[in-house]
């Protein structure tokens, strides 16, 4: 397995790439975050499986990105994720609008390497206006007429998330972050920054296997320890809320946002 | 014994799940996840309550989409969404005002609303405050319609618009709100004078019941406790643990 | 959670019911077969997900079944499956012939509550004109011809499985066995049986939670040591290799079929 | 040394998978999974093996989906497909000989083939019983087809049929097997007399060769180990392991 530094991971994304990430609660790789930024990654189409938070507004503050397809961007309690707010309303991304399970279902999907798959909700609603991609048919199974949205598959160039641990060989345990291993099924290449890394195969451990992402779908592993900071990771750390609340309050403007990347760039590891 | 509004919000939500066999509750959602607690004790549990983000809350272990498949298979009896515009239709708009995409205002997105809204059978809006900004006349944009056309596969939809001021049952087949209770402190002028829509008045408008002194103090006690697992701000404002 | 018995658990599956069972590796509730049985089950509509072995031949011998929709019955290394093959023939049970992943997407399209969900392969096999139920359309997505078919979705009346671990609340833990938790998701009521019952909660320990079904989707539980013998349980015990040859040996004809079942029903206490 | 029909069976599948990055190996074929295992050891893990029901050779956990979703993601360069019988199109039969549903012989289902046979690029047919019994003219019920109209899609299908007497290589413009190689012992007209199909021949038939000292060597000590696994039957029998 290629244990590669989070720099040279962030390098690995390169520019225009489509890159699935997850939301706030699971795994969010904001070291190699950090990483893209300070390597001037462009272009970047972010698909948020299905929102994301802090990780996207930085992304997009930091010009790194043209296209965000997501049902929501939110800093969660602490407030609204300034910089998507204000590059929303200058028009300076195309946004993709969604809801949550149309994301996750496109991903899936992706995963099942089918061209589409169906969902109920979505008629009516303006998000549908919007997405020419998403296409309303007659549900074939049915004898009265019965419409139903078919969602096209996603199928991200790249799954970039943290996890809690990898052992030697690749494999990546998530715990109950299911949707890290949609992600990366879905996705042609994965690259996860973790915790710690372990000598012990995870595919032979009885307890962990079950919720381990198989070496084959992970491309490369960075080591990172606090690497989701300041968002919390499941079981290994707590979210960072002061922190949290200073990069919102920083968020809701170009200048402080940049003073808040500067500091930070300077004290995350990459 | 004093009630804070906060206290009278769960109370009268906490009324509506009666008999719901699984709550649902989503992301900031003190409110509804209070009364959701407090619906699971006055049942004795019968009554089961998913809260999202919280650590002893919730059973979801099955990635992103177990909620969105829950409600499609009909596990899921409530749910509550809200809208930074909701419309007389009961249309929710989670997005922005003005013109799509560039909004003068723009919020955090539509989240599951355009799915939820369709399967969950009973809906509760919930939005504190009450103001011709929040309850308009008509969305700017649509994140989930009220109601839809029969030959849409449709389950589910809005029951009841709680706010700050009053209680608006909703009827589907009219597609309109009507106003059934006043909070006490608070009068149908007011009301008439801060909601953007039309709406039709119950026979019988009546003053929204207060908790009795038991309700209150089950609340204060054990609910305060369980709700600060996902809100610890919120439990710390209003309940002071 | 309601622990009940075994032979309790077979009176809650009633006659006619839509039955899915996972295949011979996957935790076969075989002493629930056996009570199944000694109840007299009539007109079982069986779902293997995806294939079946001793499980679906049992039932199928002892005249429990109507319908048994599958991709395969087989005893793997011991060979055919003598009562599936002969009540084929005789044309005295309805099959539903498909393939593997058939089943496990109509399955998948059962838990997310949509009608049906698109697979790729199909068109061209004699399997495809056997299912009027399975329905060809051209590709949405595509501005190119390109048929693709579209299964309906599974729903079982009843998911019935054999697991190695249930706590106090109804928590179910599965290991690597992930098929089961598709199945509890999509059935309308869920019975397993266990090697153990614990009294720590499942859904609260971090290694096994991630492979644990909520107590949500379990109707009852019945605690039934060495429950799939003679199959094996991943992680708990090895088949019973001389068992099961034996059966194979006893499945070709009917009345030593009966005398393995009458010596098998003493032996497997319900 | 003395090379057994098998070794010669499981070195001839090995030279096929040269180049593939991962092979997956299904149910009840021990030849198949000692060949992948065999290239595996050849090309020094470059080729990646996957053996459906055993303990250490497979990676698959996230349910009964996951083989076929990594087959339809294009990460499954090659798969083994057999048949009850094979026709000169390469159709292959697991359900069973006579009208469908009450065929006189029923085999024992189609399993993963209606899938699989249209998504694996290189999906190697392996049938030991060379025999006008198996090999024949046209299937009586199509699992899954060889071939399929332009319009369809497929980037996979068949690659080679290996019997006990022979190699055909596939030709899908033709869709026509093409006779390539006669494993020592046997002759080309036994392969004629013995086969229900018309076949082409190649320009240059050859005898199947043999593996060498080394090949066998590697084969009868770490393969027959690790066969051992998900075959411990087919080990002991083979290699007296």
């Amino acid at each position: 397995m290629p244990e590669i530094s989070v720099r040279e991971l962030a390098n690995r994304i390169p520019d225009g790439a489509k890159v699935a990430i997850p939301p706030s609660r699971s795994g969010v790789a904001l070291a190699a975050t950090c990483a893209l930024i300070d390597r001037k990654a462009r272009n970047l189409h972010l698909i948020a499986i299905p929102t994301s938070g802090i990780q996207a507004d930085m992304l997009i503050g930091a010009g790194c990105v043209s296209v965000m397809e997501c049902a929501g961007v939110t800093l969660d309690e602490h407030g609204q994720a300034g910089r998507f707010v204000e590059t929303v309303k200058a028009g300076s991304i195309t946004l993709r609008d969604s809801t949550c399970p149309a994301l996750v279902s496109g991903l899936q999907a992706g995963e099942k390497g089918i061209p589409f798959m169906p969902m109920r909700g979505l008629i009516g609603s303006d998000l549908l206006k919007h997405r020419p991609d998403y296409k309303v048919i007659d549900n074939p199974m049915s004898d009265d007429p019965d419409p139903i949205v078919l969602l096209p598959a996603i199928t991200p160039d790249i799954a970039l998330f943290h996890a809690p641990l990898a052992d030697r060989h690749g494999n990546v345990w998530i715990g109950n972050m299911r949707e890290l291993m949609t992600m990366a099924h879905a996705a042609r290449q994965t690259f996860v920054t973790v915790e710690e890394i372990t000598d012990t195969d995870l595919m032979r451990d009885e307890l962990r296997a079950p919720a381990t992402i198989p070496a084959l779908y992970i491309t490369a592993i960075a080591h990172a320890r606090a690497g989701s900071w300041p968002l919390g990771l499941q079981g290994c750390h707590d979210p960072d809320n002061e922190e949290l609340a200073r990069y919102a309050a920083a968020s809701r403007d170009a200048e402080s946002f940049a003073g808040w990347l500067a500091r930070t760039q300077k004290r995350v590891t990459v | 014994m004093d009630c804070k509004p906060q206290e009278l919000l769960i109370f009268t939500i906490a009324r509506m799940l009666e008999g719901i066999d699984h709550v649902a509750v989503g992301v900031s959602s003190p409110i509804p996840g209070s009364a959701a607690l407090l619906q699971r004790s006055l049942s004795e549990g019968k009554t089961q309550v998913t809260v999202l983000n919280s650590r002893n809350l919730q059973t979801l272990n099955d990635g992103a989409g177990e909620l969105f498949d829950r409600a499609a298979q009909g596990r899921i009896g409530a749910f509550f969404l809200s809208g930074g515009q909701i419309d007389g239709h009961a249309n929710i708009n989670l997005v922005g005002i003005g013109d799509y995409p560039r909004h003068h205002v723009r919020w955090s997105g539509s989240f599951g609303s355009a799915m939820l809204y369709y399967l969950v059978p009973r809906v509760i809006l919930f939005r504190e405050e009450h103001t011709r900004r929040t309850l308009v006349d008509q969305v700017d944009f649509i994140s989930a319609p009220g109601t839809s056309p029969p030959e849409i596969h449709r389950p589910g939809g809005p029951y009841a618009l709680v706010t700050g001021r009053c209680v608006f049952m909703f009827d589907r087949k009219k597609a309109h709100f009507r106003l059934t209770s006043i909070h006490p402190g608070h009068s149908l002028d007011e009301v008439h004078e801060n909601t953007g829509f039309a709406f039709d008045l119950a026979d019988n408008i009546v003053e929204t019941p207060l908790p009795d002194a038991p309700t209150l103090a089950l609340l204060r006690g054990p609910i305060a406790q369980e709700i600060a697992d996902p809100y610890p701000a919120f439990a710390h404002q209003v309940f002071g643990v």
